[in-house]
């Protein structure tokens, strides 16, 4: 009975905490692809030469922060007005001349994907020469990375908590374990067991329960996240499960509170 | 083998248990602890076998002091030793066989040994037709019977008994007397608690007697 | 020692509990706030004379999902552009006539802020005369939808998981702990004590438990919530902490869980 | 008052315990029960108090069997009894006094009448100047004394005592069988189980032998 306990909080508790990091590198992930879409523009003066813009071209992917850039025409810009306007489409017929500048469209790499790289790019980009105008969206920018600070902070907030919890409740249940058996400590110690010969078997068993619990905790998980792809009618592709090595770091904690919940109680319990 | 000089003990301060205790005891001795409820009886054996630290004086053992040994020394000892304590503790929900035997797995005997010494320990205590009954199913006088299998089957060099025989009838009782002599006869000291004087003065061995913690005769 | 760990551990769970319900009541304020942005434009003809137009923004505006109504003129539409494009307003200045179309802008009442109504509601508006066209983005609300969905669904989840988890192991606990108390509880029935006697102080105390490990559980939370709001530099408006009848609740909850474990529990070990 | 009738019983199926027992005892009787090491001393004595249920046959308690009575009455008849287990089972982690109280608190009595009670009852037993103490910290003679007197407390009606004085020197021994007898001669109706057949002789009152689970005379 007592086995089934232990092993059962370590299951829940780990579940929880699988849950609590399933949905956070979902978000993660999500972020990570909001970001890779921040992207700075740069309007050019008229009137280049196609060969002095090959050289800017050239020499802006070569930055270390730039991971692709692409060259947008006055024409590739009107018509991307136009589908932008949708149906407003009516106020660019009256043109003769086409008002808008060529420009290219620079994505950086994840590292500089943040505010102060980009400003400092920005500051280096505004010094080329036939440069007319630097876009970036800052506000944009900013928003979002305050909402990374706070994603940020509230996983760390909770993922600690329920950290600190889930080694509270199972070296707890561990040691309530321990306690109901300490009669069983004590009749081994009167008959001359070590210390060593009495801890093994504890040792062992707290091993098993935490191997056992987390591989209970990684299938609830497994079934909720299947029902759930299956719920929002999404492929798995969009949301995905935990990768491997977050997978057998849960049974290693599994395995390490068991022992480290043994390990604690022990020294409480045992006296000599 | 075993000496106790000036020893004294206290659970709390203030109040001693055991007053300026002086015992020598040699191997092969078979000495009856006699005196009434609360005189010290199980407080000395407590103290041979390190369950309780004297709280002034010296134990010897062999000619060393154990009295300032270290803890991790203790289950070594202990294993040379049988013990029968006076609430058994035996493990309730483990079968007779069980209880009998965790005294020679401690010691990494084989299990046919086991098999074979623990069998005929039970056999001597006739209890070998219940060897696969949980403990807890036993009758008291059957599970002191379990708790005298326990402390003998390892042959120790000394037995400690803490009123092995309350629970028994006279007929038991001097069964368990005959077989304790024979262990003795081989060279088991042995060092018997009880507060039945009858007993003693029948078996007829020396005895020391206490009397609120002190040693008077 | 084994108060102390029953009372920590309903301090943990619910701690977590709480944690979990207070990020969700926060996305869940902030859902509310972007459902509020959800609007409809109807584009007018042109030329409708100021008394069709009150007449119409008078009919729409009686209509039982509207909750208020916009109009939008065709100088303030081209006002509104020229912002839009920020640095391509060049392109306007060509412009002779304003080709741009005067409209309503309409907003729901929060129950009719679904893609399902606001299909039904924009049928019917169709329906109208002197209106040109309705727009509603469409794509934008049916992710919203989903996204609430997924959000909703993700809650439910988590929340069902940690709800079972604390279940499964504040009883588990207390279980363990009448467990060690066995041998108290054989001999009080030995005596001639009635079940009442016995349970009645079990009953006391899991009641106090409870209570202390909601207040611990209220105060961890409040405390993080503290930390958290001076961290982001936010004012507290922003994020709310837990409403007090939720709060009511996570005590209720505990001095349940606390009663229910020892009712559980005593159902196992009781014989008699 | 009690009577057994064609009682038969048995823990596991196939095996019984006890075989037909038949046993009228009238208000007042001190009767002993002896017999060997599970002959089934404890099993009829349990099967008294309802901690056990019979498998064959009635108990009747003045004139009522309570065979076949309802859990939740069983409190209320062992409250107006007096229970000695063999194995104490005491509240180690309380005090002596408190551990007496509890047949009376139950019972609802007033504290200033508890306190006047327990210490009375102490005192008969020798062990008032350790009223305070807790139980664990005393020696097992001393705890089966505590047991004793938690069982008299309650003035009760039928007192079961199994080997009450099996940790007790002769001395001690005859002091509480004089207070059986005393409380006897007010009315209590005492069945005392044991295995020491040289201590029913001495007393001399009415005694059952039991062998194997039977009744032999
Ligand atoms: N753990 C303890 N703490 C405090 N006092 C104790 C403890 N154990 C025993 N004592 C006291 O020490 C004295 C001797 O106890 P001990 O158990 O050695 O007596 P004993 O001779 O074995 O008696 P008995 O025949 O009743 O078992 C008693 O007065 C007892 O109250
Ligand atoms: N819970 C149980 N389950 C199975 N068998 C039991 C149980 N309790 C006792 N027995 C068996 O019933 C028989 C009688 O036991 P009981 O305890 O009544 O003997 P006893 O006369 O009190 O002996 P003792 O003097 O040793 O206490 C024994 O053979 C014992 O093994
Ligand atoms: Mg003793
Ligand atoms: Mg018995």
């Amino acid at each position: 009975m007592i086995h089934l306990i232990t092993t059962g909080s370590i299951a829940f508790s780990l579940a929880i905490l699988g849950a609590v990091l399933c949905v956070f590198l979902n978000v993660d992930d999500l972020v990570k692809k909001w970001r890779k879409e921040v992207s700075i523009v740069l309007f050019l003066e008229d009137n280049l030469n196609p060969s002095k813009i090959e050289n800017l071209k050239t020499k802006i992917s070569e930055m270390l922060e730039v991971d692709n850039i692409l060259y947008i025409s006055k024409e590739e810009a009107l018509k991307r007005l136009k589908t932008q306007l949708e149906n407003q489409e009516g106020i660019l017929e009256g043109l003769e001349t086409n008002p808008l500048p060529a420009s290219f469209e620079i994505r950086l790499k994840p590292p500089f994907q943040n505010i102060q790289s980009i400003r400092t790019l920005v500051q280096r980009l505004k010094g080329l020469s036939a440069i007319d105008e630097v876009q970036y969206g800052e506000a944009w920018i900013e928003r979002l990375t305050t909402g990374f600070r706070l994603i940020k902070l509230v996983a760390l907030a909770i993922f600690g908590l329920l950290f600190m919890s889930t080694v509270f409740i199972i070296s707890n249940t561990i040691k309530l374990a321990i306690y109901a058996r300490q009669e069983e400590l004590e009749i081994m110690r009167v008959v001359g067991a070590t210390n060593l010969f009495i801890k093994t078997p504890f040792y062992i068993e707290a091993l098993l329960q935490g191997l056992v619990g987390a591989l209970l905790a990684i299938s609830i998980l497994f079934g909720i996240y299947r029902l759930f792809v299956s719920k929002v009618q999404m492929d798995s592709s969009s949301i995905s499960f935990l990768p491997s090595d977050v997978i057998l770091g849960i049974m290693g904690v599994g395995i390490g509170l068991g022992l480290f919940g043994s390990l604690i109680s022990f020294r409480r319990f045992i006296r000599t | 083998m075993l000496q106790m000089l000036h020893v004294y003990k206290s659970y709390e301060p203030g109040h001693m248990v055991l007053h300026d205790i002086n015992l020598s005891i040699d191997k092969g001795d078979f000495l009856f602890i006699t005196g009434p409820s609360g005189a010290g009886k199980t407080t000395l054996l407590k103290l041979i076998f390190l369950e309780e630290r004297v709280t002034k004086g010296q134990i010897l053992m062999d000619g060393t002091s154990i009295s300032n040994i270290h803890p991790s020394k203790i289950p070594h000892l202990r294993r040379r030793m049988g013990i029968v304590l006076q609430d058994f503790k035996l493990l309730l929900n483990r079968t007779v066989f069980e209880n009998v035997a965790l005294s020679l797995e401690i010691l990494g005997h084989s299990k046919s040994y086991v098999r074979k010494k623990v069998m005929h320990t039970l056999r001597e205590v006739n209890l070998s037709h219940k060897f696969k009954i949980l403990t807890k199913r036993l009758s008291y006088g059957e599970q002191q019977k379990v708790a005298i299998a326990r402390a003998m089957v390892n042959n120790p060099f000394l037995l400690l008994a803490d009123e092995p025989c309350a629970y028994l009838d006279s007929h038991s009782t001097h069964e368990i007397i005959a077989i304790f002599e024979h262990i003795n006869a081989w060279g088991t000291t042995i060092l018997f608690a009880t507060h039945n004087q009858k007993l003693v003065d029948t078996v007829g061995k020396k005895s020391v007697r206490l009397n609120q913690g002190r040693i008077i005769n």
